[in-house]
């Protein structure tokens, strides 16, 4: 057990140093010749609809990031969160038809912010963002949830998006999605928030796990992300091989358990 | 120079420092690592400062503009700023404190999440309303397994089923919920691990006006 | 016995939230909202801010107290600019820390369990369990691989050729295992939900309970 | 099904890359906010409605930029995700020279590929293009040119034309403005690997291939040779084009053609986008020298089996009015038979007078042939070509040119043709000034001051200097347009737009408009329907029910043997006495009902065990429960203010646990962790950096630090594998783990824990029956509504 426990940095290390290598190689070789087949997310492709189909309707589009803080354990889910609206808060500012944003943790919230005046810049037009479309709205999971929700019934919203680091509270929101209706797509990497996010949502509007990771190649469409998916496929097989050969030597009874 | 370049650079730096120091157990980068980390919260307390502030700001708006909602965000902006004070003069082991958290807010968001118990059950129940297929067969199957098996019956003749179930609804969570558990959690620390890499090498910049 | 009157009166305004949507439940909510807020944020100042300033190391946070100062003035979107390196610095520091946790917490753990699990020491059953688990994960694993061809439509599927075929195969046991995992976590959420719904009621009934005796003083 | 243009796979609609080869299946362009044109990347303003498409302070430097991995490309204006073309793939990014105004104007909004949703145009706004744009045709790729055309482009085509991607053709246009719409943006000529051989060529075609060829010899100095525009048309464009004089028309020198020198210069050779282009099968590129609108005049119709990017089998079909005399012509002179004629005697004016069919109802024009028809001059070999027909103008419109009358304008008779605007220069010597059909009249802008009808950039130009050293005199600063015209400069069409098209603007306007005007009309709310309320009020009413009553003196649950729970206790039990015990209060508020009894158990156990306890937490509400649960210990018999210890909160989250436990590795450091959480992330992050720390701690030759853990119901099944993997030292999870924890420790059994117990057992089977119920219900709701 303690030999173990010294060698996990050393593999640790091992690990993002070959993953580094893997990102800069394939990064190169998917610049050259694009990968032979990827799969699909038509739920990230489908999240500039939604603007244009609210701007239509003259419906709101709620997003809610979760409550992921960026110096936590969820700091990743988050920015994999907001990474995979980049191309909803170009379109959302080009429309004048902005999302309102709400986190319930204060580092996520200004970095929220951040992207949505970078995106009215971009636009040309920095003056016509206003700071409330992007709201910090609670301290507690829960009362974050409960309030999220209050909105949903208060603005009529047309799509709730729900994405980032949720848990069980996430079920509030889904039960005002049910009352007031409207559309819903959501995604989370626990279980717990998964979990009453499957009983509310059709199989394609559920972002499960690690497909979280995959909205930022599908909405920024760059190469760097593709070949992030690329180099987790090639991660997905060196985790493979190492439990199966630890199987192996487990029931030679090779090396402690 | 300040929009891009120089955040680029300290995020690449102090990223590398503290994943260093978690890797390489010499002395000083643990050290370096510890520091960082504070320092990280330090800048965190100031995250929420902001926060705070947008969130009073967005409510004081409302009360402003009055109409719907005018009342609810009175209720926020005085209940805010009056425990603030409080509990910033007397903390939270204070009298105020104390009161506060048993007579309000635990119950107040122990009852919110004592909610989730009648919207998870709803939405439960509405599951093949949305999705009609094996899918959800076996799901309703393992959650019914799972609420009728985890407490088993004191009640001597339904020993013999009631253990099966318990038995069942044991080795669900064991085997098949832990592999499942485990394949979420691997594919979601690779994701983790991707995006990290993609920020701590610079290849993607949320922090950067680019 | 103020907390337990008022822990009752908050409880039944969250309550009434199941007869709809009303000014109670809103009212309620706002207040928690609005303390719950407050009260993070004393404790914030209180015990990460002051406590280091004032501490014996203060000149050790010269550095994070420019960095928050410059954090501040996100605030105005004007300077906004300039908040960019605290930033950089929270998520440099955030993505390190996430990394190598993933890493020393869960990669190299799991795939140490999953395999040790597979061991024939415990006899035939414990065996079976661990190479089903190992099977379930490495599926489950599969299950989000963008390099696994599915096919959703008969046509589709005639047209793969036949070992991308066993990506559709591979993806749809995968899910199943994360079905599974998913309906064990709402077995437990529901649990979790319902004792708090318990606890919640029994603590109204007595605060009833406690206010009639003190009132008649039985 | 998108078939690749690379390999001809078939591929699903939304595949983004070929399942075989991998080629990407997509293009890419700069989609305008106001009215949803795409433009060509290299665009600042939109080139249908001047909407700026890039920031103020960002005008790109170059528009050459080189496209590097970092930097990714520019990103001009409003840009959706536009996949980066690898600098590879796409060639090497020349200058893309935008299209002149008038002809946008005709190419419309591009409507996206049949079948390809491009995912960034909003589903609404692309149906609204659909339906406002004309029914796309099958597009006319400029890659099949009759062979006949392509062998004459081999000749005419520079040796040096650099390889170019070939851009998407306006899909609805007619053919001969397809052909105008692909020459500015000419197709890639990449080396081609077998020159076709020289198809028959209509004779008063043919003297077109061979005067051209010497011209094409010569190798074009610089730039790209631009093709140059039938006078009809040049005419026109060096109108729009800008005042500036229109550079010499390089063919001009060497002997081309005017209708061609003149479309060479006008219209150079647009920028590569982006996005790379299916590759067209390399056969089939056309040569860049050839006027597409001549290759889309002398083409046949592409027949409908010809799919885009297929090879080009047969020339496309000549539009209606062309193949009416080459029909007369076969009869009387069969093409390719009469090398005898010299070139003197192939062109009209000196033939016998046209036969009557072919005349169309020709009256005095029979002499008067059109420029763009004169410059193509007697050729050797051509056949003498007939009079033409009636003066196009009088003539019956061919079909053709007939649907780009814009509606509602009746065709204009020559005499109104409008003359030379005031201050047109004296026609150059060899140019004859065309005479521009009317049906193109009215689209001419033109800046005419209200008041006196002269130009407002002349009185601009001609009113005297005021002030500055130049004051009183006139004329000497070159007039800028727009930044020199008065205030009430305003350019007006010639003639006012229909009614039609007026309000089809006016609506996009309040659509665009209405946007933030629409925020405040919320879409109405679904009303919530009463059985829906009854669900939920019965189903609270319930499980309030089952909470609170009692069913049975004896209890009705046990608790669950769990081997876990076994394992913490012995963890617990072993502890030395004054052991340093940490323990981390990482359960929200909303969880203390829940939370409350896994901690009463455990502190009562590591008290009797007289260990000291510190306690910590990372949420804010932690230090307000460590001071509640401490209030509750002091209460009990035989416990000391100073083994309870606690250090607050610990801000950052994991970055705030793997601080705590950096300071763990200090010589006094704990002997056991306990962590008491119902939130799975935070113990997974103390779980991982526990092992951080104990990888630190076996560099110092220290024991490991044991980990045991309290969660709620919850959080359990997410955190065994973590659990399992690190917590050897035991766990439990939930009331039910309480129960049981109690138990093990052989305590007697407690009254109130019972009765909870045997009311979450009875919720339990209720919420279980509920689900069951509900399945059932929507089950047979779904099978009566599909019977």
């Amino acid at each position: 057990m303690t030999t173990d426990l010294w060698l996990r940095p050393l593999i640790a290390l091992g690990i993002t140093l070959v993953a580094a290598v893997a990102l800069t190689v394939i990064g190169i070789r998917h610049r050259q010749a694009p990968p032979r087949y990827l799969r699909d997310f038509p739920i990230f492709r489908s999240l500039p609809g939604e603007v244009g189909r609210a701007a239509e309707e003259g419906a709101l589009i709620h997003v809610t990031l979760g409550s992921g803080a960026l110096t936590g354990e969820d700091a990743m889910t988050s920015l994999a969160a907001l990474e995979s609206l980049h191309a909803l808060f170009d379109l959302a500012a080009a429309y004048d038809t902005p999302p309102l944003i709400t986190t319930g943790d204060p580092t996520l919230y200004v970095l929220a912010d951040d992207w949505m005046r970078r995106a009215y810049t971009r636009l040309g037009n920095p003056e016509r963002y206003r700071p409330a479309l992007v709201q910090f709205m609670a301290a507690t999971p829960a009362t974050y949830a409960a309030m999220a929700a209050t909105y949903l019934s208060e603005k009529g919203s047309g799509t709730t998006m729900m994405l980032g680091a949720f848990d069980q509270e996430v079920s509030l929101l889904t039960d005002a999605v049910i009352r007031h209706g409207g559309r819903a797509i959501g995604g989370a990497v626990s279980p717990l928030g998964l979990a009453p996010l499957f009983t509310l949502l059709e199989p394609q509007q559920l972002v499960l796990g690690e497909d979280l990771f995959a909205g930022g190649a599908e909405a920024t469409q760059r190469s760097v992300f593709w070949a992030s998916l690329g180099v987790q496929d090639f991660l997905r097989w060196l985790l493979v091989a190492g439990m199966v050969l630890t199987a192996l030597f487990s029931v030679l009874g090779v090396g402690g358990p | 120079m300040f929009k891009r370049i120089l955040p680029t650079a300290v995020a690449i730096s102090a990223g590398l420092l503290v994943l260093l120091g978690a890797f390489i157990p010499v002395d000083p980068l643990p050290q370096i690592r510890a520091v960082l980390i504070d320092w990280a919260m330090f800048v965190g307390a100031f995250a929420f400062i902001l926060a705070y502030l947008q969130l009073l700001r967005v409510h004081l708006t409302r009360l402003r503009r009055g109409g719907k909602g005018k009342s609810t965000s009175l209720w926020v902006v005085l209940s805010a700023l009056v425990v603030f004070v409080l509990v910033l003069w007397q903390g939270p082991a204070g009298a105020v404190g104390q009161t506060l958290l048993r007579g309000l807010l635990a119950p107040g968001q122990s009852a919110l999440l004592a909610l989730t118990a009648v919207t998870l059950l709803l939405s439960g129940m509405r599951l093949f309303k949305v999705r009609r297929n094996l899918g959800s067969v076996l799901f309703l199957a393992v959650v019914l397994v799972m609420l009728i098996g985890s407490i088993p019956l004191a009640i001597v003749p339904y020993q013999g089923a009631m253990g099966t179930v318990v038995g069942v609804a044991d080795w669900l969570q064991r085997v098949p919920a832990l592999a499942g558990m485990r394949g979420l959690a691997l594919g979601v620390a690779l994701g983790i691990l991707l995006t990290g890499l993609r920020v701590l090498f610079g290849m993607t910049r949320p922090h950067s006006d680019d | 016995m103020i907390t337990l009157i008022a822990g009752a009166i908050i409880t039944l305004a969250v309550f009434s939230y199941l007869l709809g949507d009303n000014l109670l439940y809103r009212w309620a909510l706002a207040l928690l909202v609005g303390s719950g807020v407050g009260y993070a944020l004393a404790i914030v100042v209180r015990e990460v801010l002051v406590t280091r300033l004032t501490g014996t190391v203060r000149s050790l946070y010269l550095v994070p107290l420019i960095l928050g100062a410059l954090l501040l003035l996100k605030g105005f979107p004007r300077f906004s600019a300039f908040g960019n390196i605290s930033m950089g610095f929270i998520i440099g520091v955030g993505a390190a820390v996430a990394v190598s946790g993933a890493l020393l917490g869960t990669v190299i753990p799991q795939v140490r369990d999953t395999g040790a699990a597979v061991t024939l020491q415990g006899g035939w059953s414990p065996f079976l369990d661990g190479l089903l688990a190992l099977a379930g994960t490495i599926l489950a694993l599969f299950a989000f691989s963008p390099r696994v061809r599915v096919a959703r439509t008969a046509e589709a599927e005639a047209e793969l050729p036949r070992p991308a075929r066993l990506g559709t195969w591979v993806q749809q046991l995968g899910r199943g295992f994360i079905t599974v995992a998913l309906a064990v976590a709402f077995g437990g959420a529901l649990t979790s939900a319902l004792t708090l719904f318990i606890g919640r009621w029994w603590a109204v009934v007595g605060a009833v309970m406690e206010a009639i005796s003190r009132l008649t003083g039985s | 099904m998108i078939r690749c243009p690379k390999c001809n796979t078939l591929n699903r609609d939304s595949s983004r890359f070929c399942s075989e080869c991998g080629a990407p299946l997509y293009r890419t362009r700069i989609r305008c906010p106001q009215c949803g044109t795409l433009n060509p990347v290299g665009n600042i303003f939109c080139d249908q409605c001047h909407t700026r498409l890039v920031p103020a302070e960002e005008t790109p430097a170059t528009p050459a930029a080189k496209l590097t991995e970092e930097t990714g490309p520019r990103v001009q204006g409003i840009s959706l995700p536009t996949r980066p073309a690898p600098a590879g793939e796409s060639g090497e990014t020349g200058a893309q020279q935008p299209m002149p105004d008038w002809l946008m104007g005709f190419l419309g909004p591009e409507t996206p590929e049949p079948g390809e949703t491009s995912g960034a145009v909003p589903d609404g706004l692309a149906e609204r293009a659909e339906e406002t744009a004309a029914p796309p045709e099958e597009p006319v790729t400029p890659t099949e040119l009759p062979d006949w055309l392509t062998s004459l482009a081999e000749e005419s085509a520079p040796a040096a034309v650099p390889s170019r991607p070939e851009l998407e053709p306006a899909a609805e246009l007619p053919d001969w403005l397809t052909g105008l719409a692909e020459e500015s943006a000419p197709a890639a000529v990449p080396s081609r690997p077998e020159p076709e051989p020289a198809a028959e060529l209509p004779d008063w075609l043919t003297g077109l291939a061979e005067e051209s060829a010497p011209a094409a010899a010569a190798p074009a100095p610089e730039p790209e040779p631009a093709v140059e525009l039938p006078d009809w048309l040049a005419g026109l464009v060096e109108e729009a084009a800008s005042p500036s004089p229109a550079a010499p028309p390089i063919a001009a020198e060497e002997g081309i053609p005017d209708w061609l020198s003149g479309i060479m210069e006008e219209v150079p050779a647009a920028e590569p986008i982006l996005e790379p282009e299916p590759q067209e099968p390399e056969a089939s590129l056309e040569p860049a020298a050839l006027p597409d609108w001549l290759a889309g005049v002398l083409e046949p119709e592409e027949t409908p089996a010809q799919r885009p990017g297929a090879p080009a089998i047969s020339a496309a079909p000549a539009p209606d009015w062309l193949s009416a005399w080459e029909e007369d012509i076969e009869e009387e002179h069969p093409i390719g038979g009469r090398e005898d004629l010299s070139a003197e005697d192939t062109w009209p004016e000196q033939q016998a007078p046209a036969s009557e069919s072919a005349r169309m109802g020709a009256g005095e024009m029979a002499a008067e042939v059109p420029d763009w028809l004169r410059a193509l001059g007697p050729r050797s070999g051509a056949v003498a070509v007939e009079a033409l027909p009636e003066g196009l103008e009088q003539a019956e419109l061919p079909m053709w040119l007939e649907q780009l009358r814009p509606p509602g304008t009746a065709p204009l008779d020559s005499s109104r043709a409008p003359e030379a605007p005031p201050g047109e220069e004296a026609p150059v010597e060899g140019l004859t000034r065309a005479e521009i059909p009317d049906w193109l009249q009215p689209y001419r802008p033109t800046a005419t001051s209200p008041a006196t009808g002269t130009s407002a950039l002349e009185m601009a130009v001609s009113a005297p200097e005021s002030e500055g050293p130049l004051s009183g005199l006139a004329g000497l600063l070159p007039a800028l347009p727009g930044v020199d015209a008065p205030a009430h400069f305003a350019p007006t069409m010639a003639v006012p737009l229909p009614q039609t098209v007026v309000q089809e603007a006016q609506l996009w306007q309040q659509l665009l408009e209405g946007g933030a005007g629409a925020q405040g009309r919320p879409k109405p709310r679904a009303r919530v329907t009463w059985p829906a309320v009854v669900v939920r009020v019965m189903v609270a009413l319930v499980l309030v029910l089952a909470s609170l009553l009692r069913f049975s003196e004896t209890p009705l649950a046990q608790p669950p043997e769990q081997p876990n729970v076994s394992a913490l206790y012995a963890t617990i039990e072993a502890l030395q006495p004054g052991a340093e015990v940490w323990i981390a209060f990482d359960y929200t508020l909303a969880d203390v009902d829940e939370m409350d009894f896994i901690v009463e158990a455990l502190l009562e156990h590591l008290l009797s065990r007289e260990a000291r306890i510190v306690a910590v937490s990372t949420l804010p509400e932690g230090p307000g429960l460590i001071a509640d649960r401490f209030a509750w210990a002091l209460g009990r018999p035989d416990v000391s203010p100073d083994s309870l210890v606690s250090r607050g909160f610990v801000a950052g989250g994991t970055a705030g646990v793997a601080q705590i436990l950096t300071s763990a590795t200090a010589d006094a450091g704990p002997h056991l962790l306990v962590v008491l959480t119902s939130r799975p992330e935070k113990l997974k992050a103390w779980v991982e950096q526990t092992a951080v720390i104990n990888g630190a701690r076996l560099a110092e030759g220290k024991p490991a630090l044991p980990l045991v853990a309290g969660v709620s119901a919850a959080a359990a099944p997410q955190l065994r594998p973590y659990l399992n993997a690190s917590a050897q030292a035991g766990w439990l999870s939930g009331f039910s783990g309480v129960a049981a924890y109690l138990q093990a420790r052989g305590l007697p059994p407690r009254e109130d824990i019972s009765r909870r117990l045997d009311a979450l057992l009875v919720t339990q089977w209720l919420a279980a029956s509920l689900l069951a119920a509900g399945a059932l219900f929507y089950l047979l709701a779904g099978k009566q509504k599909t019977g």
